[in-house]
């Protein structure tokens, strides 16, 4: 019984369920990482797969993530269509030049005649308490390397179907998951798919568009509640696809409102958050009315938990932000 | 077959010299020529490492912790590890190693910080010899490679001065042996004959996965094949551990080369507060290992053949509650980190745009509690 | 007898002589990488070290850049002070999981109690018609990675200097060198260095500011004497490091121009372009007569090297956006 | 001391079937029963590739390639595991394994392309089950061993159908031997028990570095602490290297697991072709070698021992002749890639944003040309 099938699921059970529904579609699926077995995964993301799909589809592997992502890469050129779960944020690094020199490169180098349909999904984002490089946001130094997707998941519908469209892709996807919504509320799983590649507009507003994904679209949505008490309406959008971006989306939304904020957990400099300032500001010049701001995480390492509430982007500063640019 | 190299090794016995009976056992290559007294004192640092995870444990669940590994089960092996290090030697733990840390005078308040989220371990590595927790597998055994480079520059190795040669004592586990960089610690060991000594607990579990998962022989194997030898030890006999880690230091130190260590012993414990055994591995497995308990078999010699006074027992007890409460007490009263802290010690030197960072951060949180 | 003695040198001989003076001035810096003995590296940049200082201080290593730059950590915390040449671009992946966990970190998980004074240095970017793998531009991942510094030497005297300031500074230093002018043509060594972490104003003009780094420099510097002969007067900013930004020495520059390119060869999107951008149109909002644009490497894999000079920010891909932004 | 696996083993000889002088000696292990034709065939093999080596150097020299890797002096090891493979298993090649495409039945001049620059390798693994040349250093061990488990999955081992069974043979040199990668994929071969051989050609050196660099004890003793068998052929004796690889193939198909084969040769070139030796070797290092030639023991045991006719030298000779012609005029001839090409297969399907990007490349081209 899926997720859509019983209406309303946690994330962590949606994408349970869309990993049983790609590996029930495509004999060729294949789940590979640390404790994915029996376990299920330190999340129990992979919980019961493979006890019904077998050990064969459902790998717990050796604790080496290059290992994981290139023995997935040899599964990909035989025909397989892998997916490896990278336990924590903070561990994909070990398996990073597998990713960027090999995943990322593979179909153009081989002239287009092999195809790395594989799906990496990193649990990321901070907000859970955890001990150091448990909470990283590592999604820009992919989206900065040409030949991979990034995408993220806000909400159980989403995840539910995000992740099928992934497995399904031909193309490597990096599916970050925000991890302390595995186990939030549960939603309603919508009964059909968004493209995977197009953000979305979750609430509508004149006054400010304010872009997240992942983790802090949640956030946004609760400053957005707030300020609307104070009559400014935010108009906030789910970027879904951190890359490709939808900057149709944006930018239509940009012209409107003639101000943007981006908000990410990632470290401020140099992240997801100067792209798109870069891009709307070139789409938009003579909309803008305000430089687009960014509310992010800063540009130190990830803190110890007690201080990771001020370190992360949250209500507050949303809104103090929402302040500054409407003073422009 | 001369060219080959077999794979199915005979599995030899380990290394014992203290049986689960509480036995004393000799050992053709590890002579231990050790006191009752100084055998008392690594059973009351048995007990004393064991109260401290207890509390730990505790700890965690009222709160007070976001997380504890527990060594449970391991006490032996690091103990034995720890008791085997000079003042000099370097040490390079994991997130579990808190008897080593123990055996390097570090105060257990120490090690809370990390696990309670006030600090990212935050100590110096110099000042006792032992390094920062690091939680990312295997890169530690590179690091402790790396400084024994430093000690080889040092003239710090085969001196014969006792009080300046230097050994480096590097610990990982059985799921680590699969890292990359462990065994790229391995190669840098060997080729460059470093005194380093790797010290793999095998406690039979990586979180959910068994030993078999990462090896279908035994670890201690590993390390022959880049050119150093390998010994399997009862990780649940601190006597042998003891004397294992003190053959191969003292060969680190006098430029023998590196030597691997497989301390074979359990996990008793779930891999952290946060994990769910039962969904992997049988109780049973753990009653079987109660049988082999790392403190039951000294205090057994203690009592039959050493025939010590019992009053020992309830001095070590009555130091366990004290130890437990300064555990209890110190753990709340660690100071909480300030939020401009934030920004402290990113660099040596914080480049004007970090500075304008931390001072918008400032300006806003002194607003919002304003 | 050191390049400033000599008065002139090529970039390759001004780096060789700024290690040698490092290793002279401080009996802690040991130099590692592979190949760097007796071959004195690809790139012959360490050529003549070992013989002199010794396979101590100037050591073959084994072939693992993980292994590299974690026993680099393990000589900073006993106290040296390690200078890790990564062969290629290319190489520096299996090496990042100690360079963002470990050594961008470590100072910060001590509480400040061990310093990192590591110098990664990467010889970086294109137009030499290597193979695969040869030619990239990895300094935006470690730009976006806190707790570490990256700059690139644009020239003979910057490269003597520089070098010489990122091995003393007692923080961990990504040092990238433009590989395709190590060997062009020699410079005059300035007596005096430049604070390692400014940028310059390498030549003055009043319609468009430019800036570039390391390899794009030389390029920018040309199409500005193009452009001259139009009447139109670039303001070309060598940025030096690229983390930290010299904000102040941008910002200053465009508030007089109205206008600003970024050139670099790393690809587009997610670039040190993008962040430039963000930046800029933050602080001089009113000031910009148009957006930044920016002239880059394509969101594509490194191409064959038959392309790369199609691929490759070129005279005419600069004086081709300066057209661009004189029309806003 | 039983428990000790001791580093340093006394060296063992290496395989051989072929002495330098031409000699067939007998092996206990390695029963290889092959025809004089078949030997006379390899001979060709071996002559072919040198000459489609000393071609690309040539072409180099004169600016049709960017770089070349030279394989001269490992022929033997080339040819030797490239013939053992079955229609039915993939390679894994290096940059450097023009004899093992050669045995794949892959044109040269597909190999040209990604060393003058006109493309990326482009070429379809799947069509001469040969992989892309790989250039990161060891990475393609884990792409064998990823394949492997593949072959596993679809049943393709041990059904003792001699078209069916397949293996996997991932080639690497010895200064991969210490790449994380290379240790991780023995890892998983040896825990998976799966399909694959490890084919390393040590030739001594990795660009200025000996081998000593990586390892103090032969490389061939890696695995056995990981799980599975090493051998040591002599790499430039091309029965022995047939023998040997088929024999760990067959292994492997049979689902007896992985092997570990050390072929002991010599780099007789430069590492490339931008590369100069003699600042970090002796040339008399080659002259020594040059006394083990992979070719000339065969033609010394085809001319004395098979008594074969003169004309077959002469044959191969011309043969070679016609090759060397085929390789300068198609080289010359490789398309150059467009710029638009710029574009394609960065992914199966292609982004609006970099459709985006390609457009106003094309316009900005045609403007330019303009
Ligand atoms: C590079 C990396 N990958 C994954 C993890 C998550 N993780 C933490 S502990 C652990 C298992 C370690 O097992 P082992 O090495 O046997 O040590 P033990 O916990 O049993 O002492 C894993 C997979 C990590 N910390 N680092
Ligand atoms: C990860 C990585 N690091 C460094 C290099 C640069 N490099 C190319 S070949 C080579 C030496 C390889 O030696 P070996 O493995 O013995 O193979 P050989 O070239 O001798 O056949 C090096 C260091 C690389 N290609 N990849
Ligand atoms: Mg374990
Ligand atoms: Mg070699």
């Amino acid at each position: 019984m899926t997720a859509s099938g019983m209406g309303t699921a946690t994330m962590a059970k949606a994408l349970n369920d869309g990993l049983r529904k790609s590996m029930e579609d495509d004999p060729k699926v294949v789940i590979m990482g640390e404790d994915v077995g029996k376990l299920g995964g330190v999340f129990r993301i992979t919980d019961g797969l493979q006890k019904d799909f077998g050990e064969d589809r459902v790998i717990d592997t050796p604790l080496a993530e290059s290992g994981i992502i290139g023995t997935a890469v040899g599964l990909a050129i035989r025909g397989y269509r892998p997916v490896c779960e990278i336990q924590f944020d903070g561990f994909v690094f070990p398996g990073f030049d597998q990713i960027v020199s090999q995943v990322a490169k593979f179909h153009n180098r081989s002239a287009g005649l092999v195809k790395m349909p594989i799906t990496i999904r990193i649990p990321f984002g901070g907000g859970i308490g955890a001990v150091e490089h448990h909470s990283e946001s590592p999604e820009t130094y992919f989206a900065h390397t040409a030949g991979l997707k990034v995408v993220s998941c806000s909400n159980p519908s989403d995840a539910y179907w995000m992740i099928q469209q992934a497995v399904a892709d031909d193309d490597p996807v990096i599916f970050c998951e925000p991890k302390r919504l595995y186990h939030a509320a549960k939603a309603e799983i919508d009964e059909a798919p968004t493209p995977l590649y197009k953000a979305r507009v979750v609430r509508p507003g004149q006054h400010v568009t304010v872009v997240g994904y992942g983790p802090t679209v949640s956030t946004v949505l609760s400053a957005a509640q707030t300020a609307a008490e104070d009559g400014l309406e935010l108009e906030v959008i789910d970027l879904r696809s951190v890359s490709p971006l939808d900057m149709p989306t944006v930018v239509e939304s940009v012209k409107r409102t003639g101000r943007l904020i981006v908000v990410h957990e990632a470290p401020h400099s140099f992240g997801v958050g100067a792209e798109i300032a870069a891009r709307v500001t070139e789409a938009a010049f003579y909309s803008l009315e305000a430089p687009v701001l960014r509310v992010t995480g800063y540009d130190t390492p990830y803190p110890p938990s007690r201080l990771e509430h001020e370190w992360l982007p949250n209500l507050d500063r949303v809104l103090d932000t929402v302040d500054k640019i409407m003073e422009f | 077959m001369s060219e080959h190299v077999h794979a199915v090794h005979p599995e030899p016995d380990m290394v014992q010299l203290l049986t689960p009976e509480g036995q004393r056992v000799e050992h053709p290559d590890y002579k231990l020529d050790i006191s009752e007294d100084e055998i008392a004192s690594l059973y009351r640092d048995l007990v004393l490492v064991r109260r401290i995870d207890t509390e730990a444990i505790a700890l965690q669940r009222q709160g007070e912790l976001g997380l504890w590994a527990s060594l449970l089960g391991q006490e032996a092996a690091q103990i034995g590890a720890g008791r085997a290090l000079k003042k000099q030697d370097m040490s390079f733990p994991t997130y579990r190693e808190h008897g080593v840390a123990w055996c390097r005078d570090v105060d257990p308040l120490v090690l809370l910080g990390l696990y309670r989220g006030t600090n990212l371990g935050g100590w110096d590595p110099k000042s006792n010899n032992f390094n920062l927790y690091t939680i990312v597998i295997g890169a530690q055994t590179l690091h402790a490679t790396g400084y024994a480079m430093g000690v080889v520059r040092d003239g710090a190795v085969g001196t014969g001065d006792p009080d300046r040669d230097t050994a480096v004592l590097a610990f990982f586990g059985d799921g680590a042996s699969s890292q990359g960089d462990v065994n790229e610690s391995f190669v840098w060991a060997g080729a460059g004959n470093l005194p380093v000594v790797f010290f793999c607990q095998n406690n039979q579990w990586a979180i959910s996965e068994p030993v078999e998962r990462q090896s279908r022989v035994p670890l201690y194997q590993r390390s022959a094949g880049f050119g150093f030898p390998g010994v399997r030890v009862d990780g649940n006999d601190v006597l042998a551990c003891l004397a294992v880690t003190r053959k191969a230091l003292d060969d680190a130190r006098s430029a023998q080369g590196p030597t691997f260590i497989e301390a074979y012993t359990y996990r008793m414990n779930p891999h952290t507060t946060n994990d769910d055994p039962r969904r992997y591995r049988l109780g049973s497995e753990a009653e079987t290992w109660k049988l082999k308990d790392p403190i039951e078999r000294v205090r057994a010699y203690l009592t039959r053949e050493a025939k010590i006074d019992p009053s020992f027992f309830a001095d070590v007890d009555a130091e366990a509650k004290q130890l437990a409460e300064h555990v209890r007490k110190g753990c709340r009263e660690l100071p909480d980190p300030t939020p401009e802290s934030l920004f402290d010690n990113v660099h040596v030197t914080m480049p004007d745009e970090l500075r304008t960072q931390r001072d918008e951060f400032t300006d806003f949180v002194n607003e919002v509690s304003a």
